[in-house]
């Protein structure tokens, strides 16, 4: 048939095709990256607010005419904006991202120190998050026309419930009532539990909805019948096919779900006064620290790129119906 | 009240001791940049000062043994003690405070409230090792309170010699702590200082500290920070809410440390400088007609004292007049109408040539607790019932410097902490309201007053104790009978511990706290 | 085996949903070796009873049955647990959506070793080495690979194969295949039918549903008529094709459009149904001089097209040719059809003609002027010549608009949407299709598929058209509504004077609708020519295959009579 | 059920927004009126959800906050949703460049964290309601300008389009009569879905010191004014959690259920 005429060798166009993918999908996040580091770089400086006052111990310094100009010298806030500009984007390239003005010490150092927590926060939510939402999804796909409305209340609520209010009432019952759990330990297991949580509920919310609804369409669909027809049981079915279905959403979600922890661990972190990237973006922005500003900005951005390539990369190997476009 | 018991048992070294702080995580340690409070409450830790205030108030020396000032008070010469070192093994003497002094005079330090405190020297030397000699640019009597500031804090001139950025990262002092390490964004690691040698005369031991170290953490919510006390993270915490410590007074296992700081009082400036506060009536009448103290009866919890004085209660040259303040809407009403605020629009505010009566108040974010950020909605709500509009805007702290320099305010609230009378000439000199190149000034009623101005020059420079405080009482009547200000109540430091935290209760002459005496119990 | 073991037993089986009861009393046996076929229009509870079978009709049904017997075992008292193994053991089910019945998420060879996994205890090793025979022995081509694949990566025919593999592990008793061949070429349909005669011929009872009976005339031994949920007559296929009973088979019988001439009424009227409408010679006078000629000169083509190539960008380099040198004309009030395999070009074709699609090399000429070589602003005044009819009506329709909307829109240009303002215009074009004026508030999602058909068709004549683009406009539709639709085009080409471009790939609709036909193959034509001619005596090989393929096409004997 | 939550919903949110459009109907005090002395009391016949720090009803500030509330949440929605179908309009239909560049731009506004964008715009323009708004709408807006392109890339090359164009319509009337009204129809899932969450983010910036400045009883501020005295009374925070919820659950609930039930 026609079909064999068209094959030619696989395997050498397939890898090559890879890797322009790939390529393009690396030019595509340092355009990213650059477009954010220049909408930074120019938003805020349109801020009200002298850096140099941010520079010299933050505003309502009572820093000297001297002072002022010494600093704007040293960090070449006395140049045209756009020689600071193309400084800057200099040094980025370089990978410097210069030093927080009002940490006074580097940035990537900074970042350094901020990111594991961040990270182990991030990501501990984003398990549990996928943990409870499919538990919900199986849970109520086994049980029947109630438990599914229960669960999908569930999922609706803890979806629309703030962090910072989640965050409030877990310390005032587990820590303050029950004493079960440490409401600030940053350095325990027991003290990561209600910030995962607070994290995770709202996510777990969110991403149970898009997977029962997946789930419970994969349960009626023609190759779930055709599998139960070949003699497969309920729960063989919910394994083999319902949970993967289920599975694929969820990865293309966690894009998106990776901001919505990011701007969420602004306000845990507050909270649970754990130091983190959300926390100091916080604080950067009040203080109009830019250079940290920026890295926080430029870190999360490529973060963002990346989790997105590869949950493409992951989608495409999961689902062979995406196709290379 | 202060809670300092002898029947507390036998005192227990080791143990580590986790504080917690509500304030904002300062950017620098070194409290010569900069300086504000939170920077003290820590610094207190690791430095001391040249003098300091005794449990009664009373000014002593600490790391100076004495000082003379010369007949027509231009020159002050300071006596260091003997026998001090610093954590890095540098000797204290003379040259080192000089070292100091420069170090905050130098524009690149950024010093801000050390820098003013010291303003008025025009220079100094090391007469001997033990002697140093400063030169007045006009007599300061203030100068030994400035020097019990934690801001005047003495630091090892070698460790200042580094870069500012390791300097911040870990000064180095003369106290019963030091600087281990700094986790950003999570807690100051303190450890004992096993060389200590000079505690203050009150203290009850000598030698190093009972604490084998102390974890400085910040926990900026405040709901947080008390359940972390409650669950027995952490054994002290600042900046406690008013319910909160209303609740833990009830408690068998808290214990409450209230330490007012010295300085300003909490309190409300009225910006004369423009519409409508620059008609003496209408500040009359705003201060009539809002109703502070039930405010403070039901947001306090008991915890606060109204305060009717510009200066601390703690200053012993506080002048105080209840009988200005008084809520009487009749008689705001009454000078509302003789100041021509006399019809109301369609919302019930006063309007004058078409203009209405709205006062702009911007607040900080990060400087008003809650409780006070509740006052001044309430008392936005009584003043309405006169025809008073106040427009209240929460801003982050950048924001709020920026709308006090484009001077677009009616009404704001700034606290001010300095020790002694002389910080009226801060807030209220006609030269403080000529802003830093920053754009920062603290004459925020803008009073310019030529016969005040006089007042607070010669009560800054007489050297009769006497006549000094009778300077200061004129001077504060005028503000108070100005109308300049509505005072509130002392500027809040409340700290709630654990009850297994045992002697508690020294404090610095800023009224932060210090643990040189403090042991825990197991 | 014995050849009277009865392996399927029912008697009286009914199902309901809810209040609905959708099977109704139907009896019928099936016995080792034996094929029978169930047929019916779609709705009539085929697939529903098939599932019963297997004890999955579905949530929320009721089953009640006097004898249900499947491979020995009672199906009216089983427990799930035996059910299990029963399905996929005893009985092997084909279901009916074969583009959907494999997991896209998992490899072929995956779904087809689940039976060997779920039933046998081989090992792993054995399994995969059956799978690989199973694989070979529905024909599918490099078993290695193909067991490796996921269902996106194979063709419709491909995924069936693997599917009938994966029913067939076992040998099972009994083969259910439910409409094994829809949305399949001809030529692959045919591989198929063939591939359930052998497992037949090895022993197995097959179940075959359809609703096509010409399509099960060359497997089935015994055929039992579904309508409405009641089995409506029952017989051996000759007895069935020669001597129908019940007006119902006999309606269905007439449907088929195989073996009937042009004009010839495939649904039953009042006028006589079997009826044979000569070309109205008039008529065609007429609509030969409106091309512009007199009579007896040369009929000049409404429509023709001049070696036609288009190619598309495959990945970044390669480009693909989807056809190439397509030339052909269109004469007035005349249908040309066009056959050819999937994927051979049809529909592109139909784009370039439509004016959608810029062919890479040739043009286009409507009425002897330039038209793909136009620019579109200035085709745009004479697009009202040319309507097109698509094989799913639904997606062509604005889904905010009513019935009444659409046909205003089309009436008025474009220029209203509001149905009182052509209110009599709109009533015209509904009774011409042959619906009734008061749909015209509905809402087209809410039609039948055979009203929604009937509705693009009056959408597309509003403008007056004289040439109508049929892309598959009957592929999607019951046979029987499928005979309604064809005739009301045979009637407005003969009352309008029409010409149509004829796409199908079902040869049978394109002999009975056509005058020339075209026979396309990966891009090419490889035969044109009068309908009779290439039906009768084809010449290119590929044609001869195609018409081999199609049940009943080169068979008058069947049909003819009727 | 799925009925029932669906009345449920649309009970709720009829409340709230009768609450919004006639406070004085439901709430018996005046919102703004302080009574110290009544401070901190708990729910009883007198104030049903209790007081506040300034004697405040709490019942009657939740009413008279639906106003804010929600037009806090359906302005940011619509802003959100008016910056995306701009956006969206000419990214589906403007040409590959154009399409590829407000891709691009798209992207970067994803890449870049939302509070972080909510926050730079409230340095820059000062906090308040107005602010708090505009904030929320243009974190929201590329989400929803993602959704609207690819509907509206969809729709031109759906049949539809194209019969369109043979019936010979042009590519603006086709745009106008059929594109664009047709990507509009999951608008209003969107924007209903939208609410919730718009409402929820004012909410973090209220708590973040950067939300509507008081009195204004708007939802989001009392939340976060409550917790502080969340150990001593806990009907302050959590009557106002509750409308919040509600509001944002029932919002989803109504979207979800259009989405799935009305249009194919
Ligand atoms: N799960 C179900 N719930 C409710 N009704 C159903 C269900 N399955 C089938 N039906 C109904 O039962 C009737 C028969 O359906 P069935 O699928 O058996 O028809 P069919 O003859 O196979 O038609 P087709 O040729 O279209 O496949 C239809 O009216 C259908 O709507
Ligand atoms: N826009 C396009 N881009 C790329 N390839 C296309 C495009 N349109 C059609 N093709 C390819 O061109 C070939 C011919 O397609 P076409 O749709 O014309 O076939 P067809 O004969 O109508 O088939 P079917 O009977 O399945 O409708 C197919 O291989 C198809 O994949
Ligand atoms: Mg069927
Ligand atoms: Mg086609």
């Amino acid at each position: 048939m026609s079909t064999s005429t068209a094959l030619t060798p696989r395997a050498p166009s397939l890898l090559g095709a890879s890797v322009r993918w790939l390529l393009g999908k690396l030019m595509g996040g340092i355009f990213v990256l650059w477009a954010v580091a220049t909408a930074i770089f120019f938003g805020i400086r349109m801020i009200p607010g002298d850096p140099a006052e941010a520079i010299m111990g933050g505003p309502g310094s009572q820093a000297s005419a001297e002072a002022l100009a010494a600093a704007r010298a040293h960090y070449g806030l006395d140049q045209p904006l756009i020689v600071q500009y193309g400084r800057q984007l200099k040094q980025l390239a370089l990978g410097d991202l210069g030093t927080s003005y009002s940490l006074k010490s580097p940035v990537v150092e900074v970042l350094g120190e901020l990111v594991p927590p961040t990270l182990i926060l991030a990501s501990l939510a984003l398990l549990v998050a996928w943990m409870m939402a499919l538990a919900l999804a199986v849970f109520s796909t086994r049980s029947g026309v109630l438990a599914s409305a229960v669960a999908s209340g569930l999922e609706i609520v803890s979806a629309a419930v703030p962090h910072f209010w989640l965050a409030s009432v877990l310390i005032m019952v587990f820590s303050s009532m029950l004493g079960w759990l440490p409401p600030v330990s940053t350095n325990t297991a027991a003290g990561l539990v209600l910030p995962v949580f607070t994290l995770a509920l709202p996510l777990a919310g969110f991403l149970g909805q898009v997977m029962r609804d997946t789930m419970m369409e994969a349960q009626r669909s023609a190759f779930a019948l055709s599998a139960r027809a070949r003699g497969e049981s309920e729960t063989g079915i919910l394994l083999r096919h319902s949970l993967r279905h289920a599975a694929l959403p969820g990865i293309s979600l966690s894009g998106w779900a990776l901001g919505s922890l990011l701007s969420g661990a602004v306000v845990v972190e507050s909270i649970f006064a754990r130091p983190g990237l959300g926390r100091s973006l916080l604080s950067a922005v009040t203080a109009r620290d830019i250079p940290l500003v920026t890295g926080v900005a430029l870190l999360s951005a490529a973060a963002y790129v990346v989790i997105m390539t590869v949950s493409d990369i992951v989608e495409r190997l999961a689902d062979p119906r995406i196709k290379q476009s | 009240t202060t809670e300092n018991s002898a029947d507390d048992g036998t005192p227990v070294t080791g143990g580590t001791l986790v504080y917690a702080s509500g304030d904002a995580e300062p950017s620098c340690l070194d409290p010569h940049v900069g300086g504000n409070y939170p920077q003290a409450l820590v610094a207190s830790q690791y430095l001391e000062t040249l003098y300091t205030k005794d449990a009664e108030g009373k000014l002593i020396p600490w790391l100076a043994e004495d000082s003379t000032v010369s007949e027509d008070g231009l020159t002050r010469s300071v006596k260091i003690r003997d026998g001090i070192s610093f954590t890095d093994g540098t000797a204290l003497d003379a040259a080192a405070v000089k070292a100091n002094f420069e170090h905050l005079l130098d524009p690149n330090t950024a010093s801000s409230t050390g820098y003013l405190a010291l303003g008025k020297i025009a220079s100094m030397t090391a007469v001997d090792a033990r002697t140093l000699e400063l030169k007045l640019k006009t007599p300061d009597n203030s100068l030994l309170e400035s020097f019990s500031m934690p801001w005047v804090a003495i630091e090892s001139p070698t460790a200042l010699k580094r870069s500012q950025e390791e300097n911040c990262a870990a000064p180095v002092g003369t106290g019963a702590f030091k600087i281990a390490s700094w986790k950003k964004q999570e807690a100051v690691n303190l450890v004992r200082n096993e060389g200590y040698v000079r505690p203050v005369a009150s203290s009850t031991h000598e030698g190093p500290a009972y604490l084998d170290a102390i974890t400085w953490r910040f926990i900026p919510d405040a709901a947080t920070r008390y359940a972390a006390l409650q669950s027995g993270e952490v054994q002290v915490i600042d900046n406690a809410q008013p319910d909160a410590i209303a609740t833990a007074t009830k408690t068998a296992t808290l214990k409450h440390l209230d330490a007012p700081r010295p300085g300003a009082s909490n309190r409300i400036e009225l910006n004369s400088s423009k519409a409508p506060f620059n008609d003496p009536k209408t500040r009359e009448a705003f201060v009539h007609a809002v109703n502070v103290n039930a405010s403070i009866d039901s947001l306090f919890f008991g915890t606060a004292k109204r305060s009717y004085s510009p200066l601390s209660s703690v200053e012993p040259l506080a002048y105080s007049d209840d009988s200005l303040f008084d809520y009487d809407p009749a008689k705001a009403a009454e000078l509302l109408d003789a100041a021509g605020w006399t019809e109301r629009d369609t919302e019930g505010y006063r309007i004058k040539d078409g203009q209405r009566f709205s006062l702009t108040f911007p607040v900080s974010t990060s400087q008003s607790i809650p409780a006070e950020q509740s006052i001044f909605e309430q008392m936005q709500a009584t003043a309405k019932d006169s025809g008073i509009e106040i427009k209240i805007n929460l801003l982050d702290l950048s924001s709020w410097y920026g709308d006090l320099a484009k001077n677009n305010y009616n009404l704001v609230s700034a606290p001010y902490t300095k020790v002694g009378p002389s910080v009226l000439s801060i807030l209220f000199h006609s030269d403080s309201t000529i802003p830093a190149p920053s754009g920062y000034f603290a004459n925020h009623s803008q009073v310019k007053n030529p016969a005040l101005d006089a007042l607070l020059t010669t009560a800054g420079s007489t050297k009769d104790e006497a006549e000094r405080k009778d300077l200061y009482t004129k001077a504060q009547k005028l503000v108070l009978e100005g109308y300049y200000l509505l005072p509130l109540y002392d500027q809040q430091n409340h700290f709630l511990y654990s009850d297994k935290l045992k002697n508690v209760g020294a404090t610095t002459a800023v009224a932060s706290p210090l643990f040189f005496d403090a042991w825990l119990s197991n | 085996m014995n050849e009277q073991q009865a392996i399927v037993e029912v008697k009286n089986l009914s199902v309901s949903f809810g209040g609905s009861k959708v099977v109704k009393d139907v009896s019928f046996t099936v016995r080792a070796g034996e094929c029978l076929a169930l047929v019916g229009e779609s709705g009539s509870g085929k697939s529903v009873t098939a599932r019963s079978l297997l004890g999955l009709a579905g949530p929320g049904s009721t089953v009640t049955a006097e004898t249900l017997t499947v491979a020995g075992q009672d199906g009216r008292s089983l427990s799930q647990r035996s059910w299990r193994t029963l399905r996929g053991k005893e009985v092997g089910f084909i279901l009916q959506d074969a583009l959907t019945s494999l997991d896209p998420l998992r490899t072929v060879g995956k779904e087809i070793d689940d039976s060997l996994r779920l039933h046998t205890r081989a090992s792993g090793a054995t399994r995969a080495t059956r799978v690989m025979e199973l694989l070979e022995a529905v024909g599918l081509d490099d078993p290695e690979r193909r067991a490796g694949q996921r269902s996106g990566e194979l063709s419709g025919g491909m995924r069936q194969r693997a599917l009938i593999a994966a029913a067939i592990a076992l040998d099972p008793q009994l083969i259910i295949a439910d409409e094994p061949t829809t949305a399949l070429d001809a030529t692959i349909a045919a591989s198929i039918m063939d591939l359930l005669g052998t497992l037949r011929q090895a022993g197995s009872g097959v179940l075959l549903i359809s609703h096509d009976l010409a399509a099960v005339a060359k497997v089935a031994d015994t055929i039992a008529v579904m309508q409405a949920g009641h089995i409506v007559e029952r017989g051996t296929r000759d007895q069935i094709f020669h001597d129908p009973q019940h007006p119902y088979t006999r309606a269905l019988l007439a449907a088929v459009p195989a073996g009937k001439p042009r004009f010839v009424k495939l649904s039953p009227t009042e006028e006589a149904s079997s009826q044979v409408h000569t070309r109205d010679s008039e008529q065609k006078v007429t609509a030969a001089e409106d091309a512009g000629g007199e009579a007896g000169a040369v009929v000049r083509p409404v429509l023709s097209a001049r070696k036609l190539s288009k190619s598309f960008a495959k990945g970044k380099h390669a480009t693909f040719m989807a056809i190439k040198d397509v030339s052909f004309e269109l004469l007035p009030g005349r249908t040309l059809g066009v056959v050819g395999e999937s994927g051979s070009g049809k529909t592109t074709t139909a784009r370039i003609v439509l004016g959608l699609l810029a062919p890479d090399a040739g043009a286009v000429e409507l009425f002897d002027e330039p038209w793909s070589s136009a620019r579109e602003v200035d085709r745009r005044s004479r697009r009202s010549q040319l309507g097109a009819i698509y094989q799913d009506p639904l997606s062509s329709f604005d889904p905010r608009l009513s019935v009444g909307s659409l046909l205003a829109d089309a009436v008025s240009f474009g220029a209203t949407r509001n149905p009182r303002s052509h209110a009599a215009r709109i009533t015209e074009l509904l009774q011409m299709v042959g619906l009734d004026a008061e749909m015209s508030g509905r809402n087209p999602a809410t039609l039948s598929g055979g009203q929604r058909q009937r509705l693009a068709i009056a959408r597309a004549l509003a403008p007056q058209p004289r040439v109508l683009i049929c892309d598959e406009p009957v592929s999607a539709l019951d046979v029987s509504v499928q005979a309604q639709v064809l005739d009301l085009l045979d009637e407005l080409q003969q009352r309008l004077g029409l010409s149509y471009v004829f796409i199908s790939h079902d040869l049978s609709v394109v002999r009975h609708m056509s005058d020339d036909v075209l026979v396309m193959r990966a891009g090419q034509v490889v035969e044109s020519g009068a309908t009779e001619r290439i039906f009768t005596s084809p010449r290119h090989d590929y044609t001869r295959a195609l018409l081999a393929a199609s049940p009943l096409v080169g068979t008058q004997e069947s049909g003819g009579g009727l | 059920m799925r009925q029932l939550f669906r009345v449920l919903a649309a009970v709720v949110l009829l409340f709230f927004i009768l609450a919004a459009i006639a406070p004085n109907l439901l709430a018996p005090f005046d919102p703004l009126a302080i009574d110290p002395a009544a401070a901190f009391s708990s729910p009883s016949a007198g104030h049903v959800l209790g007081t506040d720090e300034s004697g405040r009803d709490i019942y009657s500030r939740i009413i008279h906050g639906a106003r804010p509330s929600l037009l806090i949440g359906a302005m940011a929605t619509a802003i959100g949703l008016g910056i995306a179908l701009v956006l969206g309009t000419i990214a589906g239909f403007g040409g590959r460049w154009l399409d590829f560049g407000i891709g691009r731009i798209l992207e970067v506004l994803f890449a870049l964290p939302g509070l972080l964008l909510a926050l730079v715009f409230i340095a820059l323009a000062g906090p308040g309601v107005t602010t708090t708004v505009i904030a929320v709408g243009i974190t929201a807006a590329p989400g929803y300008a993602r959704i609207i392109r690819g509907q509206i890339l969809t729709l031109r090359s759906s049949p539809m389009v194209e019969a369109a164009t043979v019936l010979g319509r042009s590519r603006f009337h086709v745009l106008r009569v059929h594109i664009l009204p047709n990507a509009l129809a999951p608008i209003g899932v969107l924007a209903t879905l939208g609410l919730g969450q718009a409402i929820l983010w004012a909410a973090s910036l209220s708590f973040l010191g950067l939300g509507s400045p008081p009195p204004t009883p708007e939802w989001g501020a009392m939340l976060s004014a409550g917790r502080t005295y969340l150990s001593l009374a806990w009907w302050m925070t959590f009557f106002p959690g509750m409308a919040i919820v509600l509001v944002a659950a029932a919002a989803t609930v109504l979207g979800r259920s259009t989405k799935f039930g009305g249009v194919r």
